[in-house]
């Protein structure tokens, strides 16, 4: 088990003819991931390392029966690519693309709630089931399979928590990179949800920061986890009104500070870390906890 | 992107919204012209891209084209709450029987556009009651119908022809939202007057990544000169009152580095997430523009990612051979090709940390010493 | 029992302070259907014959639990008109304007779709069930409660039936106007549906006409009906190309001509009259034929 | 509103489709300048909503200007399919490698535009088999997007650069679709030539209900004289080729009417439904229309539901008073206000029968008399 992403899931790559839609398609190829396809319209029938080359995702289906799709195109055109795969009938759509404009990004979410399509990002590094499948432009040596669901707003700095969870010996059931745009596909709260009831995950890491209220939310629906929930959070010494990189990482007239994040978490029983490091030896706590109550 | 006032009611008076009658000037003379052709009493409203103007001075009535210009000739150059008043705007003093507010905004959580209307319009909408605040979430993509306006109105406690011209102006704030790509756009106060509803203050904020379809907006840059310079590389960079320059790749981990260092007892200068796999060229451009702000120490935070570590060890290594180093930098080197990249710094004199921890702690350390800018 | 309305229908009418509004409210509130208010914006706080007037449906459903709309305002007005029914929560819309814009019906159709709304017309004369609630213009007078459901394209000539029906001894249990345009909220075949569940209903007529293909899908149907079904087609002298006053009523490029109809309703077993008056002689006989099957 | 060829392919290239070069004339020595000024050879085509144009003589190609004209002149003026032509559109002659069908109209089954497509150009789409055709529903709100385009374009079987401009210019039909208010736009043939594509017919067909927000479009008008007259007047009314005029209330009544009338032998002149709550004055002028289209009889059928049984025969009593019968009448003559009306038309010498059997049977016999006409 493990969410969203497994190794039954088949991958179309759109914008797979581009610099980083062919590059990431290979790492994606080689780590194991089921790349059966690449859309690049007008393009149709070239092949990239075997990978077909097609004009639509329609045909990517049909043919080879994609079930979710990882969107590399540029930003003005990812509207139209993501809408083409919530149409085609893939149940994943992973856009990678940044810089996508707010209104687009708010008319391709109720495009995918209209056909209950799972949209993550965009501005996404991707999702990750260890072992399983990648679609995403994350570094997959550091990742390992296991029992932590890892959900998190910024790219590198779930890198680092990763990273230091596989160094501790905790492995991963999935890692979802939500993206740093003020909407997204997936919150935490959604993300929450499914590792609640994936029986591989026996804990949930949050990577999140300063601005919106998706951290707040998640403190709400913790409280009825049986899942124990470590977090870490950046933007402590971020300064109200700059946005920090990401569209969504901005305190702006007064919500979405640390302090409210930190509050909402800690209020529902999440181990919220000081630094990035220290949520490794958090989850050991928390998972020793549950291991033992479990052995009970 | 952020608009000033005079520029968000120019466009909403393009989509139909009665705003009062006036012009923006940037020279005294100007202003009391303008004052004497509006004529009677008018209000000189400074502008900057500040909240809460009115008590901070920014907003003043005059009763006669001298004094406006008066008014003017204090406002023009100065500060407003940190940020310098380059224009000002004149308009008719509007009599006043009724404010409300309406805007539209972004609900993240729902995804969805939100009307927002409340009739304690003047005050910042944060600061009304939450009971007193009429809040409908616009459905993608069917959007907002005339109805809906008229709704609103009713709920406000508005009807009669007052109230079929609130929910007129709704309708075309709507407008004024999609078409022009905004994040947040508001009107408050909306002054009822004698009859008549004008729109006496007005925000629009544009989406930055949606405006290469928007030729026809004005465009209005927010920041410092070393911040919009860096911000036309393509580069997300943000000043701080420190002494530590920041560099690292990805948004949440440089916030994080901030974090780290100000536990650590350090005060960053600045913000700079050079990630998203950008090369040696400008990566080296940036490095040269965070030594230009002339910090005590720089520390460079890598997990390697998409940002290949060898790559940033070039870009290092090509500022030390050009402009050179005159403060002590603090490199953390890890993820993609880390092995090449830490030997290529240890060939050219630069030595590498593996964790964050002890990085920052370096940093620090090495900031606290002689200040050599003096 | 009926379909679709019944003494439990409160009807909210929409611009009802113009010439035909206030005209049918009273006929409807005399005929005994529950007016329980009226909307006119601009015009909240007015009343007529102690109808309340508002501003808003959204009051009316809140302040008088009105769960059915009839529409009467102008053509231009009627597309926002109906949305604001359909957004207010009430589960029956009567739209009585003619001449709206055939893109304004198809969104109209959309939303109510979306809201799980019944729209009856653009175009129609309305729905009655006799005894019960009438909403629309028809002459009352015709009708009688009784065991035939009506479904008819247009007003006059299902007067024609219906007095017919009355006259014979038979009356209806629920009339319904589909409306005389080309995009209308119910056919025949969504009618037929209710009829065919509704235990009052023992027999079905069919007032179809020239045009489209609602009495061929009609024909689909009914064959798996239990329930005998009579129709009466008009527009058997009607030349190709011209339209007949309803927007539906035209053959176009050689689609939706009377033999079509004719011979599709036949297959199936509806009896078709060849006059008007000739319905209720065969709506005898079929139901002659029910009872005696319901008998043995 | 049905809008001539080189109307509907005025209205696509200002959408941007592309179409052949060319012009509409309604003057031989006009024509011969246009196809002087297209050069090489060109194509004459009559100006006439019917179908089916080329079989019945009304495209031909010319090899130069003279030629043009002399088709021209023949074209001009004559009638094609019963219709006359009054304008022709000269146009460079295509080079064809491939003619594909698209055309956008309404579901009404489904109460949603479809788009229709095939690789079988330039055959009328009711011949084309079904296994040919690619359908796809267009679900509002969301409309037809770009990705739409290119799914089709594949469906047909059309790839690279030219399955691109297919795709592009499926989306811009659909943009004449929406913002037109058709009920119908077609492109038949789409032509592909050289890897170039042009719209080489083009068909569009406004809505009459819609026609109120479009100011800019141009309009054309279909009917006799008499019918354009009724029309204006807010009635609907058909011409026939019979001899009896039928008045009744109601579409469905009338036609209603019609077939009854015809099943008892006699043949109607025309449909005119008087229905929808007409008033008296009205009512009077379109009698007074039906008696100027010299009938041999006329036969009047109400069911009075809105429309008033006094009113019908008010406006019958000024006929007869003003004008005059110069024929027989049979009036049917049932419903609202019945009595009323009943009593009046007795007063006035007329009789009223209580059904239409009985009425249509009485005006076939009084037609059957002597022409009064003659």
């Amino acid at each position: 088990m493990a969410i969203i992403v497994d190794e039954k899931t088949k991958v179309v790559v759109q914008g797979i003819t581009g610099n980083q839609g062919s590059f990431h398609a290979r790492q994606m190829l080689a780590y194991g991931s089921r790349v059966v396809a690449g859309v690049s319209p007008g393009k149709g029938g070239q092949e990239l390392d075997g990978i077909p080359v097609y004009d639509t995702v329609e045909e990517a289906v049909e043919r080879r029966g994609a079930n979710a799709s990882v969107i590399f195109v540029p930003a003005r055109f990812a509207k139209d690519a993501a809408l083409e795969a919530i149409s085609a009938g893939v149940s994943v759509v992973v856009i990678i693309t940044e810089r996508i404009p707010l209104h687009d990004a708010i008319y391709i979410m109720a495009y995918a709630r209209e056909k209950g399509v799972t949209v993550i990002g965009p501005n996404t590094f991707g999702i990750i089931s260890p072992g399983k499948c990648k679609i995403g432009i994350m570094p997959h040596q550091i990742y390992a399979p296991g029992p932590v669901g890892i959900a998190a707003r910024s790219g590198t700095l779930s890198y680092e928590v990763a990273a230091a969870l596989t160094g501790a010996g905790f492995g991963q059931s999935t890692v979802v990179g939500l993206g740093g745009d003020r909407v997204v596909g997936q919150r935490f709260v959604d993300v929450l949800k499914k590792f609640e009831q994936d029986p591989e995950t026996k804990g949930v890491v949050l990577v999140g920061e300063i601005g919106g209220s998706a951290e707040e939310e998640a403190a709400e629906y913790v409280k009825g986890m049986t899942k124990p929930v470590v977090a870490y959070l950046a933007g402590k010494a971020a300064p109200p009104g700059k946005r920090m990189g990401h569209a969504g990482a901005i305190i702006e007239r007064g919500r979405g500070t640390f302090e409210s994040k930190v509050k909402a978490l800690e209020g529902a029983g999440v181990r919220v870390a000081s630094v990035p490091w220290e949520v490794a030896s958090l989850v050991k706590e928390v998972l020793g906890q549950t291991i033992e109550s479990e052995q009970r | 992107m952020k608009l000033y006032e005079y520029l968000a009611k120019d466009i909403m008076s393009k989509f139909g919204i009665p705003v009062p009658r006036g012009s923006a000037a940037d020279d005294p003379a100007e202003v009391e012209r303008i004052a004497a052709s509006i004529g009677g009493e008018v209000v000189v409203k400074a502008q900057a891209l500040v909240g809460g103007r009115g008590k901070a001075g920014g907003i003043k009535f005059a009763s006669s084209p001298a004094e406006a210009r008066e008014i003017a000739e204090g406002m023009l150059g100065s500060e407003l709450k940190g940020v310098k008043v380059e224009k000002v705007l004149i308009e008719e003093k509007l009599k006043i029987d009724k404010e409300v507010y309406v805007g539209i905004a972004v609900d993240t959580r729902k995804a969805r556009p939100v009307l927002i209307a409340s009739g304690s319009g003047g005050m910042e909408i944060e600061e009304v009651p939450e009971k007193e605040i009429v809040r409908r979430l616009i459905e993608p993509p069917w959007g907002l119908e005339a109805f809906m306006g008229r709704e609103i109105t009713r709920r406000l406690g508005l009807n009669g022809p007052v109230g079929g011209k609130v929910a007129d102006i709704i309708m075309k704030l709507y407008h004024v939202f999609t078409r022009c790509d905004a994040e947040l756009t508001e009107i408050n106060p909306l002054v009822i007057s004698d009859g008549n509803v004008v729109a006496a203050d007005a925000r629009l904020n544009v989406d930055d990544d949606a405006l290469y379809r928007h030729p026809e907006l004005p465009r209005v840059e927010e920041g410092t000169p070393t911040e919009l310079r860096v911000k036309s590389m393509g580069l997300s960079y943000v000043e701080l009152d420190g002494d530590i320059a920041v560099m690292a790749n990805g948004a949440g981990m440089a916030m994080a580095t901030l974090d780290v260092l100000q536990r650590y007892g350090g005060r960053p200068a600045n913000f700079l997430d050079a990630g998203g796999g950008a090369s040696v060229e400008p990566m080296a451009e940036a490095i040269g523009i965070l030594l230009s702000t002339k910090p005590k120490a720089i520390l460079v935070n890598i997990f390697g990612g998409i940002t290949r570590c060898d790559d940033v060890a070039r870009a290092l290594i090509k500022v030390k051979e050009t402009v050179g180093f005159p403060v002590p930098v603090v490199i953390r080197l890890v993820g993609t090709n880390e092995e090449e990249g830490v030997s290529l710094l240890r060939q050219h004199g630069f030595e590498a940390y593996r964790t964050m921890d002890e990085a920052t702690r370096a940093v620090v350390e090495a900031a606290g010493r002689a200040n050599p800018w003096q």
